[in-house]
């Protein structure tokens, strides 16, 4: 093994693209699969850079349909293996992903929100919530980290590749432009000095001995015959995720018990939430900050508490109602009024929360 | 609020606004302050306005972006014009001096416009490469977000490979340094 | 014990009879690829990865590691495989619809990039699985569901030529053949060197089988033989294409430099 | 399938003739591959409840059957 | 112009491809793109068919991406141009349709839904409810009716290619593997007879004159440089959406004004939800029977109306709770209890919803 | 009125300066696109669709009705617009990764069907619009951003053969050639014909232009005239390499007759 | 509930039961009645047990499937062995008395298990080729939901073509039909 | 860009050569293509605030450089 790309633990200054390609290293991720595309190619890049250094190996797909099963390939045989994407390449892979889902192949997969539909903008948006958390076809059985820091950008994406691998369900990181392409100060670590125990690989094809003398062999199926047998094996999927959901489900709040006004945000947006609500709270106006961390599962029994407990909830984010609706669905049969604060494709600053509010408050 | 210094700085493609804006939030992150530097971009490779977010704290920094800055640059007409956005009671307005703005072009509600001769200077005094690190000087000057060594320092990181093989350069990008802040500082 | 059936060693035989039709050329080539895996002695480095599409009912065919795919994604899914573990032997399967149509980008790239895979596909000259719609490999004239009066070149062209559009795209190191289910010992001879090229490290190997589909060409026993003997040949030349010529080093690193000024 | 099938074995001059009609699927190839017309249709139903196939006297146990049969329904050995 | 296809109107005895290949004749369609899939593959075979004595014209694509650009490109032609998929095809159609949301290209895509996710079944489900009301990245702008008799099929069909053409949205006709193909009566007819007016098809490019000279060239885009510039279009297409919504909606109910139980459910499940309430009823049971019509936009006044008057609100669909989230969503606020009969990817029948609400009124 | 520029008069004037980097060969090979659509006084029957890559750029280029479509998308775009209205002359424009990477099963399947559209594609040897990554068409050993250490062939494989593949593909009707910025007569010429070609009804017409990137090739003037000069045509021959032949009947209606049950 | 009858009807590939089913569907519409009928199908062409479902009623059918048939046909081992769960307290269940089966194999719950000695007369009396019209008749004989009338033309309809040319089949056809209903009704 | 674009142009024995700064990027493509080394960087700055191109008295307005620009930034008229 070659040695350890980070030692210790060091503070770096780094782009968001550059913080994935690092925690992806540092997670002992071994292969990545991917097809360029705007917010995430940088990704691509550091990791070709490290490459040879860490004896990690790369391959540039034909698109992004390729490398999402490429990506499958690498997990059956045994590698922790990752790709990248956004946008247009996000809708494009959910082909695979859907594969993924119904063997539980632990991929993982790192989005960079661009502009949506089609084409769109190349920069930012939160407007791939709905398609990561819910996928292709069918329900969308997948694990989703909302990240709004470096820092968690980092940790994040060594979560992920653990998350994947203990719980067999497809991993992301949802990221966004403008996380992918700024710069700010963090904490790079090997996650062994943290305490963190890596989750290790398996393989699924090739493992020792002959099929049919020495073991059964592996034999993976996505379609069914008839829907009876479907039923049974998502039955079984269903029972998984919910057992496994309360483990995963995490989010971030302050400020809430008391609160007239909960400011409700995910990923980049909720930077701006925060400061805005710290700044109100300085104020001493009574505004809570909630914010899931993982969109899927949602960290479901917190919400309802916090929501339940607030007079309005003012929920913000960069597209028109993708995160509001995973909300209202996991708060249905609570009253309190949700008053949104919708800008697809474009970045919510602080001080739009905080004027937002400041009217709420004043009506 | 809590103290943040935001900083946008706009110019054309090849004016460095990007270069500079890195420079000095790696200045900062080297005096171990918080700080955030996120470009602009789009489609088009060469031919927009390109402009540069720092924002520099000793706390967490929220969004990457803002409604309006503390200090605001432009470097060209077109970025005077796209800038003005950013501009509001607390904005210090920098532009250069060269620039073909009028009165009505410029802001209407900063709290101070300084029209500095950033490209007059790099032109006769020193040499048109360093412009952008004139530019830099102002803003640290306007700021003080960052010290001067630190601002130095961070120039050194950033080019020191160049001035290993041309060591004048290393002088000519700390006296524009140091000609930024002055134009600044004496316009206070 | 009393006779056995002559299957190949490494077809699981608790799942025989297997899932294919009557008279489905898939079984031969599956029994031709069993021999080939018998033959080289590989049975615990083989990956096998079959298509959505008839290829998708040998998912327990054989007793080797089997991955069904999606519908043209065979190659893909293959391709990582040997990326992550490059010791294993993977063989992707597929038909001429996931091959030729949905998975094209997949092969012509496979191929550009001389990935050390096995592609095997059956040419049966229209999509078997979702019965019987016209493939690019439909013959002119003939019926299939979406071709009601007969495929017309003039709207929708010619057989697809896949073993020469790969042979065009590839260099040095490939092996690219056509057989036929008629012939059933040059097709497991062709199936046996393209695994070969992949075990030596040369390259990317294809080979096309021309095969039946009785229950979609809706033909007796005599006029199945006769069309995949007789009428699939009128467009398709039956033979090896493309062998790796041993003179040409293989696996070259490259040290080319090219004087762009390059990325830092 | 049970781990051992049960065949049925002709004999003939060169060798035998061994159909499985637990694998037999009754599609014919065998028959229209003979060139000796050696085959023809059995009482014996296939796996699909079909007839399965049964070998005549002009057999030469030449195995093209055998090898054109997707089923491995047949098995011709030689003595 | 070639004869009428349907000459006044009939009773026919059809699947449901047979029915919505009909009723794309009958509504003027005059192309139709597509690639094979179970369980809607007889769409085309009867198209084909048709196509000659029709003077229609097809063509098969090499895949669902491909089928999804081509009906984009028949209809800048102006032509009245389709296509039809189901699950993984689906997943793969939505970068088209991406494209066509973007740019309000009114095209027509009928699905039949079949087990998700990944191959699944070629079978039945309604797993891809969250798939065609949201698509890929991006906000969803379209428009799905969900059909549940042959009836319905004939009729919406015809009315997809009215609602495209009128509104330039994309529009969906949601149906399954079941309605597929089961075979069940109709009428069908010559919209005309009906008193129902074919909105015209016209040319997006290549209109008459030359481009610059007589009149502006045509020229379509769906990628912008700057956030801003995307956030205006997407508003006006927000407003435009929210605006026709109201005309656009529909859904059928009976026996809610009083019911303790209402049941609702969409497509081919409301089937079983109907007659199992009206049996009910007929024992003198308060239960009543609400059906959603078009997915997206969805009836949300008759919606929150009739759930807020409910005490209890039974969600069945052949899926794992993709309806109920469109239904809480859309319902946020109430307090009346969901209860979910999720049967993913098998069917719903009469029987299990009458004793599903049996034990509901028991408890 | 003083000199004015001679553009061609199908570009759009007020959209000018175009959008496209100083020295880049988009503005060449469109220069070449709109002398063709002048000279053929087609501009009002042309369709132009702009794939995604630096090809979107040309979305208000010229004075022709103009769809920008998706990366790697814009074959099938055209071949619907065609498919409904057969008058248009549909020219689709795309980059080496849209053609040949995430659109090569458009291509393949558009070359095999014979869609009467003409495919022009800019060979840069990367990815520009993405910031230049490694493409099929990159050279051996050059660097890009995802061959940091240069393009290895033993990994990655040789530069894909485009051009070769579609003619290996295609039957008559087809036109097919490789042209180059380097050299504007030949290149406006071969434009000219593969969109006759789609005129005259014969079929699908395809012409890759080796063309230059200097902001991603990071190479000064005369660097980007020697890359595209001297180091591509390394890999890559210009020239017609499909040129329909007159001998042959075109846009036969087949009424061939295949003895296959076929369907009812 | 409202008055639909509901039929199931499974066998081997090769058994006819769709065909079946589609001529009773198709009689019933012709009839004026609603009707509903729909096959099982899945990946593998061949080999799998067929079903198909068949209701008929004066009003709107709800789902097509459903849970138990008011009468269940099977027509082979595997087939009994698939059907069972359609099988209810109101069920007449028909098999043919030509399988290998025990009472066990047998529902236990039917309201009526009647074997039928379809393959016997179709074999000795009639046709292999008509086996599955005598089960039709059954069907009809057991519901009563179409008459012999509407069962005979549906068959004329639908195979009308054949009797052309082989006009001895229709009467083959007929007397399998009738046949088939007396076996139920002298069953009965 | 205006209706009408401003040239520079220059004389010579043959023909003219004109550049339009508003066009030029300062490419360099057409000096590095003007076999005669008759092109040089000028002081007029192109549309990019980047240097525009002159022509000097070795040009024998053959017109290779307009063929060369990407942006139709020249013009060569012979007399
Ligand atoms: C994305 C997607 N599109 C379509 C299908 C439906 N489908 C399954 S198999 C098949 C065609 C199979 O034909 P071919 O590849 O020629 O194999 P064959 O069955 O003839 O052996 C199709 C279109 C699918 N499963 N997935
Ligand atoms: C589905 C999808 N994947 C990826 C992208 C990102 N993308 C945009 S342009 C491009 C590459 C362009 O390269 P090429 O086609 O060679 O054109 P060039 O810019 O070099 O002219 C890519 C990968 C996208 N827009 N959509
Ligand atoms: S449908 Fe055709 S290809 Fe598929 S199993 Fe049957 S015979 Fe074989
Ligand atoms: S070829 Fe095999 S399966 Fe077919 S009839 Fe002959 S023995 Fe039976
Ligand atoms: S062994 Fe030869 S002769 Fe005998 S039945 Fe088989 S093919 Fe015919
Ligand atoms: S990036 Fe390259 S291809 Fe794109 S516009 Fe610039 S020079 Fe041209
Ligand atoms: S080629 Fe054209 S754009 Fe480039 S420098 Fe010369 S005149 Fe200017
Ligand atoms: S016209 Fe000819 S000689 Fe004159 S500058 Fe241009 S290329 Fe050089
Ligand atoms: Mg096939
Ligand atoms: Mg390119």
């Amino acid at each position: 093994m070659s040695e350890k790309p980070i030692q210790g633990e060091r503070r770096a200054f780094l782009t968001g693209n550059e913080v994935v390609a690092w925690a992806a290293v540092a997670s002992e991720a071994e292969i990545m699969f991917g097809y360029p595309i705007t917010p995430q190619n940088e990704i691509m890049h550091y990791w070709t850079r490290m490459a040879p250094k860490f004896n990690k190996r790369f391959l540039q797909t034909e698109d992004e349909i390729s490398a999402g099963f490429t990506t499958n390939g690498g997990v059956l045989a045994g590698l922790k293996a990752f790709t990248a994407t956004s946008g247009p390449g996000n809708t494009l892979m959910q082909e695979p992903i859907s594969m993924a889902e119904m063997m539980r192949l632990p991929i993982v997969t790192i989005v960079q929100q661009r502009g949506g539909p089609s084409s769109a903008t190349v920069i930012y948006s939160q407007q791939e919530v709905n398609l990561t958390t819910h996928g292709g076809n069918g329900e969308g059985l997948r694990i989703v980290y909302s990240t709004a820091t470096h820092q968690e950008l980092f940790d994040y994406t060594i979560k992920a590749f653990n998350t994947a691998w203990k719980y067999r369900f497809p991993t992301f990181v949802l990221g966004d432009g403008y996380q992918a392409k700024m710069r700010e100060p963090l904490t790079i670590y090997d996650p062994e000095v943290r305490g963190i125990e890596m989750v290790p690989a398996y393989k699924f094809v090739g493992k020792p001995g002959k099929p049919g003398v020495d073991r059964p062999p592996t034999q993976l199926r996505n379609i069914f015959n008839m829907e009876e047998e479907l039923f049974e094996e998502l039955g079984e999927q269903f029972a998984d995720f919910e057992k496994i959901s309360p483990q995963i489900a995490e989010c971030e709040q302050f400020g809430c018990e008391n609160a007239e006004i909960v400011v409700t945000a995910h990923g980049i947006v909720a930077r701006a939430a925060k400061s805005a609500v710290k700044d109100l709270r300085e104020r001493g106006l009574k505004v809570g900050y909630f914010r899931p961390i993982t969109l899927r599962p949602l960290p479901v029994k917190e919400l309802r508490d916090t929501f339940s407990r607030a007079q309005k909830v003012l929920v913000a984010e960069s597209a028109n109602g993708q995160f509001d609706q995973l909300l209202k669905y996991a708060a249905y049969g609570i009253t309190t009024e949700m008053v949104p604060l919708f800008k697809p494709g474009v970045g919510i600053n602080s001080e739009d929360i905080y004027d937002k509010v400041m009217t709420m408050l004043a009506s | 609020m809590s103290k943040v210094i935001k900083i946008a700085m706009a110019g054309e493609g090849g004016q460095g606004v990007q270069s500079v804006a890195e420079i000095i939030a790696a200045a900062a992150n080297d005096e171990g302050k918080e700080c955030l530097y996120i470009p602009n971009f789009g489609v088009e490779q060469r031919g927009g306005v390109s402009i540069a977010f720092v924002q520099i704290s000793d706390e967490a920094i929220g969004a990457p972006k803002f409604n309006t800055g503390d200090i605001v640059v432009a470097l060209s007409e077109r970025a005077v014009a796209r800038t003005l956005q950013y501009v509001g009671p607390q904005t210090t307005f920098v532009y250069d001096a060269s620039l073909n703005v009028s009165a009505e072009d410029l802001p209407k509600n900063a709290k101070r416009i300084l029209e500095i001769p950033a490209v007059e200077i790099s032109k006769n005094e020193l040499s048109p490469r360093v412009f952008n690190i004139i530019i830099m000087g102002a803003v640290v000057g306007a700021t003080g977000v960052i010290s001067v060594e630190g601002a130095k320092l961070a120039i050194e990181k950033q080019l020191g490979a160049k001035f290993e093989k041309q060591p004048k350069l290393r002088e000519l990008n700390f006296s524009a340094i140091d000609r930024g802040i002055d134009l600044v500082t004496k316009a206070g | 014990m009393s006779v056995q059936p002559t299957m190949p060693k490494s077809w699981r035989v608790d799942t025989k009879p297997h899932k294919f039709c009557p008279g489905c050329g898939h079984g031969l080539v599956l029994k031709a690829l069993g021999q080939a895996i018998d033959e080289l002695d590989i049975q615990d480095r083989v990956v096998f990865g079959c298509d959505i599409g008839c290829s998708l009912l040998a998912w327990d065919f054989f007793n080797v590691d089997t991955v069904q795919t999606h519908h043209g994604r065979t190659n893909p899914v293959m391709t990582g495989i040997k990326r992550a573990n490059p010791d294993l032997i993977c063989i992707g399967y597929m038909g001429d619809g996931g091959g030729y149509a949905i998975g094209s980008q997949h092969l012509v790239n496979a191929a550009t990039r001389n990935e050390r895979i096995t592609a095997i596909l059956v040419n049966n000259a229209q999509y078997g699985m979702t019965g019987g719609q016209m493939a690019p490999t439909t013959l002119p004239g003939m019926k299939t569901e979406t071709t009601p009066y007969g495929r017309d070149v003039d709207s929708t062209g010619y057989p697809c030529q896949g073993p020469e559009m790969v042979a065009a795209i590839t260099r040095e190191g490939a092996y690219v053949a056509r057989a036929s289910v008629a012939r059933p010992v040059p097709l497991k001879n062709y199936i046996k060197r393209a695994i070969e090229n992949q075990m030596s490290g040369n390259g990317f190997s294809f080979v096309e089988c021309l095969s039946t589909c009785p229950t979609n060409w809706r033909t007796n026993n005599v006029e199945t033989i006769n069309f995949v003997e007789k009428e699939m040949t009128k467009y398709y030349n039956v033979g090896e294409i493309k062998v790796p010529d041993p003179k040409e080093p293989l696996g070259i690193k490259t040290s080319i430099k090219v004087p762009t000024g390059g990325i830092g | 399938m049970s781990a051992e099938l049960t065949g049925v074995t002709q004999e003939f001059e060169k060798g035998t003739f061994t159909l499985f009609p637990g694998l037999c699927k009754g599609c014919g190839l065998c028959i229209a591959k003979c060139r000796s017309k050696a085959l023809e249709w059995a009482n014996v139903l296939g796996v699909y409840g079909t007839p399965a196939v049964i070998a005549n006297e002009n057999c030469i146990t030449c195995g093209v059957c055998q090898l054109a049969c997707p089923d491995c329904a047949i098995t011709v050995e030689r003595k």
